[in-house]
C-alpha cells in the first residue's frame, strides 16, 4: 500500500469518480487519461457514478493477500455499473446471501488494514441494494 | 523469413529447491539444451531470458547479464534480454527467441525461462504473483490471483453447468499423467474426492485446484530449420508462434468466461501453421488453475465454448483421449515456476514429437501445441510444434 | 532483413510526478509518438515495454498488458512484451522493436520505456536500483550503485591521471546543456565548485555525480524504411541495433575502468553501419555518473582510452565541440526513468536530426549515436540513426 | 537479506570456499556451478581461499543501502585474491589509510545489521595486511 500510488487514486477510491469520453459517450471506471475506444479522437470528462449495479461474478475468498487477512472469510465480485463499466470490489454480506445477478450499492468502507507503511486504506464496497 | 527449429531442450527438476539459487537452475537447464542441442558456446548468438519477477523473488533485476555470466558467455559478450509478461514470461521468450532466428539476425539462440520462488516465504510468494493482475483496480480491491479464477470458474458454471467434479477432473487427470514424469514437483495419483474435501481457496477453487509454488528453470535450443539437421537427428520445427494481448483486468474483459488472449493467439497460430485444432495431437496448456485448463481447451478450439467440462468428464483430454492435454502433468502437478512455464511445455512438446516422454509418451504424435497464458488472460502465447518441416 | 525507419517520437517531462501513475505516463508518450507518427492505433502490430523494475518501483508486473489497455490496444488484441535490462531495459526494447520490423514480421512497432520511480521513498528506488548490480556477491557484501561507479572513477584516475574537476565538468557541460531543454528534470546551470563541494556519496563521487531519481516515459513509431515517407517528411533511419554483455559484477571484469561491452556493442554497430566514430554527430551516452560518460567516450571509441577527462576539459563534448555528447542534458540533468532512457536517447537523437531541437540544436547534425548501460555495463546497447537511408 | 538466499551460501560467505575449475586451473569467487571458461568441459571442485590480496580499487561509502547505515563512512573495494579471482568486499580500516595495491587480509565480521527478517548476516571483510 505505497502512499503516492493510493492517495494519488482517492477520488476514484472514495467517491467512485471515473471517466466519461464525449465522443463514444462511454463511460470508465477507473478514470482514464485516454478512450481505449476513440484514442487520441476521444474527448475525456471526470464522471461520477451513482454506484449502482448488478453482480456479474463472485467468489468468497478464503485466503487472502496482506492487508485484507482479518476480513476472511469476504465476498468479492466483479459488478457491472449501471452506466455501463465493470469493476471488482467486495460485496458486504453474508456469504450464502451473494447470487449472480443480485443488485448492490456502493458504500464508503474500510478496504484493508493498516499497511507497512501506516495507510489505513478507505474506498469503495458494496452492499445488496434493499 | 526462415523456418526455425528447436534443435535441443532442457530442464530442471520441479520442486522446492532450498539449497539452489537463480543461477544455478538457469544454467543447469541451460547446459542441458546445449549439450542435447551438441551446440557449444561459442556458437550461441542470443539469449532471451522468461522471467516473471526475480525483483519481487530474488531481489535481483538484470537477469539476462546475470544468465550469461553465470553460464559462461559473459566473455564472448552474448546478447542477453530479460522478456517478462507475467505467467507468460517463458512464452513470450520463445516467441522473441523465434522471431529472432526467423528474421536471420542470428543462427543459434536460447530461449529460456525460470523462476526462485521458494526464496521468499508464502506470503511474498502470493504478493508477487499477484502483480500479474491489475494492483491498483484489483487486488487493491481484495482481489487475489485464485480468486480471480474462481470468479471465472462462478460464472462458467453458471452459464454452461460445468460442475465442481469436472474441475477437479482436471486436477486428477494432470496428477496422473505427472506420476509418470520424473521431473515433476508431485508424483502421487489424487483422487476427486481429495480435490472437492481440499481447503477452499476462494469459492468454489480449493487448494488443489491450483497449481503449487515451484522452484524450476527450462531450455531450448533454436536454430534456423536449414541447418538443424547438422546438430540432430530429431529437429523439431516450430509451425506458429502467435501472442495476443487483453486488459489486464479481469473485469474490463468482453466475456469473462473466455480468454480472448487465447483465442486471437490461437487463430493466428493456426493460421500462421495452416493446421486446424484437430490436426493437434497434444497440447500442453496453461492450467494455473483447473478452471484455466477447461477455458484452454474451449477457446483453443478442441472443443464448443461451454463444452470443456462435459469433454474432460469423457476422457477427451486424458492420455489415452483424442487430443491429451498436459501429459507433462501440467501446472497444475508438474510445477509452476512462473518464468519456466511457457518454455517447460514447450520441452515437453519436443519429448513427445520425439518420442522420447517414457511412461507419459502420447503414441504416434506429430504435431502438438503449448499456450501460456499471462495474469488473468492479458497475455497469451501460443505455438505449434511439428516434426514435419 | 529490412532496413528500419523511426517515424514519430514521443516523450513526458521528466522529473517527479507524484499526481500521475505508470499507466497515464506511458500512454502519454505512446500517444504523443503516434500523433507525431500520424499512426492510427489500429496500424500498430505490436509493442514493445522497456522496464526495469515495476515489480519493486509500483509493485506491477504484467505492464505490457498494463499499457496495451490504457493505450487502448487491448481490444485490437495487439501483442505486447515487457523488456529489461535494468538500466539498459529501454535499449533492448528499441533493438528488439527494431529486429522485429526489420525481419519483416511486423510492419508497424512501438518501443517505448517508462520507470516511475517516486512512488516509492528514496530508500525504496536505492534498493530497485542496486538490484541491477549483483544482489549477493555486490550488495550485500556493501556496494551500493553509486559506490561501484565510484571504483571504476578511483582507478580511472589512478591509472589515467583523471582529474576530480573534468568529472565535474562533465556535470557542468549536461546541465548547461539542460537549461534548453524544456522536458529536463533540472533546469538550472550548476558549477565545478558546487559539484566539488556537494555531499559526499561514494568517495570519489558526489551527489552533483549522480543522475536524479526520475519518473518519465518515452516512444518511438519503428516502420520499414520503405514505407516510412509514407507517415512523415523526415524518417530517422536506424543504421546500426548492437547489443553486447558482460558479468553482471564489476570485480569480474577483465578491466574495471572499460566497459567492455560497449566496446563490443560499438564495435559492431560501427561495422553494420559502415561507420566511424568520427563519422558521428552526436551521441547520447549513459551518464548515470560523471564517470560513466567518461567511460564511455573512450569505449565508443570517440577518444583513446583514458584520455576522456582532458577531451571533456577541451571541450570536445560541448554543445559547439568537436562531437556533441548528451545535448539533451543527459541521464545527469535530464533526468534518469531508468526503464525510459534508452527510449529518450533516441527520442533526442531523431529530434537533432530533424533539426528540430531547438536551443541545443546540433548544426547540420546527420548521424547520432545512443548508447545504453545495464547496471556497471552487465549489458550495452548501441544505435546508430541516421537522416540518410 | 532474505533468509535462504544468504543461508545458502554460508560456507562462501563466512570460508570463502569457492570453486576451482581443474581442466582450466582457475579459481573462481563466489563458486560456480559451472566454469566460465570451459563450461561443460570444465570439472568443479570446492576450493578454500587463504584469504589473501591486494586492493584493485576503491571507495568509501558515505551513503549506504539499508542494514549498512549505520557503519558509514566504510571502506569499499574490489580485492584480487592470491589465488586470482576479484571479489568485493569491505576494508575495516582507516578511510584514509587505504590505497590502490595494499595488501589485505580476510577477517571473519558482521556484515550487515538486522535485516527485516531478522537476520544478522556475518561473513568476510578485509582488514590491511600487517
Ligand atoms: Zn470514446
Ligand atoms: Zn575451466
Amino acid at each position: 500500500m505505497a502512499v503516492p500510488r493510493f492517495w494519488r487514486n482517492i477520488p476514484a477510491r472514495y467517491n467512485l469518480i471515473g471517466t466519461k469520453c464525449l465522443t463514444c459517450e462511454k463511460c470508465y471506471f477507473p478514470p482514464r487519461t485516454t478512450c481505449p475506444a476513440c484514442r487520441r479522437a476521444g474527448k475525456i470528462e471526470m464522471h461520477k457514478f451513482e454506484g449502482i449495479g448488478e453482480v456479474v461474478t463472485y467468489t468468497v475468498i478464503h485466503s487472502a493477500s496482506e492487508g485484507f487477512d482479518r476480513q476472511t472469510p469476504y465476498v468479492l465480485a466483479i459488478i457491472r455499473l449501471d452506466e455501463g463499466p465493470c469493476m471488482t470490489a467486495q460485496i458486504v454480506c453474508d456469504p450464502n446471501e451473494i447470487e449472480i445477478g443480485m443488485k448492490v450499492q456502493s458504500i464508503f468502507r474500510k478496504i484493508a488494514e493498516e499497511g507497512p507503511d501506516g495507510v489505513i486504506c478507505y474506498g469503495t464496497k458494496f452492499a445488496p441494494k434493499r | 523469413m526462415r523456418e526455425v527449429a528447436i534443435i535441443g531442450v532442457g530442464c530442471t527438476n520441479f520442486g522446492e529447491m532450498w539449497n539452489r539459487s537463480f543461477r544455478d537452475i538457469f544454467v543447469e537447464a541451460g547446459l542441458s539444451a546445449l549439450e542435447d542441442a551438441s551446440v557449444e558456446g561459442e556458437e550461441i548468438d542470443a539469449l532471451f531470458v522468461g522471467n516473471m519477477s526475480a525483483g519481487k523473488f530474488i531481489d535481483q533485476e538484470h537477469i539476462g547479464s546475470l544468465i550469461a555470466d553465470y553460464a559462461g558467455l559473459a566473455s564472448l559478450h552474448v546478447p542477453a534480454v530479460r522478456l517478462g509478461a507475467a505467467c507468460a514470461s517463458g512464452g513470450v521468450a520463445l516467441s522473441q527467441g523465434v522471431l529472432a532466428v526467423a528474421s536471420g539476425y542470428y543462427d543459434i539462440v536460447v530461449a529460456g525461462g525460470a523462476e526462485k520462488m521458494t526464496d521468499v516465504g508464502t506470503g511474498g510468494a502470493i504478493d508477487a504473483l499477484a502483480s500479474a493482475a491489475d494492483r491498483e483496480w484489483e487486488v487493491l480491491m481484495g482481489a487475489t490471483f485464485p480468486g480471480l479464477y474462481a470468479m471465472i470458474a462462478r460464472l462458467h458454471m453458471h452459464k454452461y453447468g460445468t460442475t465442481r467434479e469436472q474441475l477437479a477432473m482436471v486436477a486428477v487427470k494432470n496428477h496422473l499423467n505427472a506420476t509418470m514424469n520424473p521431473k515433476a514437483q508431485y508424483r502421487g495419483e489424487i483422487s476427486i474426492d481429495e480435490v472437492m474435501s481440499s481447503s477452499l481457496v476462494a469459492d468454489p477453487l480449493r487448494i488443489l485446484d491450483c497449481s503449487p509454488i515451484t522452484d524450476g528453470a527450462a531450455a531450448v535450443v533454436l536454430a534456423p530449420a536449414e541447418i538443424a539437421k547438422k546438430y540432430t537427428e530429431s529437429p523439431v520445427y516450430v509451425k506458429a508462434s502467435a501472442q495476443a494481448t487483453d486488459t489486464i483486468s479481469l473485469h474490463d474483459r468482453r466475456d469473462i468466461t473466455t480468454l480472448d488472449a487465447t483465442v486471437y493467439a490461437a487463430k493466428k497460430a493456426y493460421k500462421i501453421a495452416s493446421i486446424r485444432p484437430i490436426d493437434i495431437d497434444l497440447a500442453e496448456v496453461h492450467d494455473c488453475f483447473t478452471i484455466g485448463e477447461i477455458c484452454a481447451i474451449e477457446d483453443l478450439g478442441f472443443v464448443p465454448k461451454g463444452n470443456g467440462g462435459p469433454a474432460t468428464e469423457d476422457g477427451l483430454t486424458a492420455l489415452d483421449g483424442k487430443i491429451p492435454v498436459n501429459p507433462s502433468g501440467g501446472l497444475k502437478a508438474c510445477g509452476h515456476p512462473v518464468g519456466a512455464t511457457g518454455i517447460k511445455q514447450a520441452v515437453e512438446t519436443v519429448l513427445q514429437l520425439r518420442g522420447e516422454a517414457g511412461k507419459r509418451q502420447v503414441s504416434g504424435a506429430e504435431v502438438g501445441l503449448t499456450h501460456n497464458v499471462g495474469g488473468t488472460g492479458g497475455t497469451a502465447v501460443v505455438h505449434i510444434l511439428s516434426i514435419n518441416r
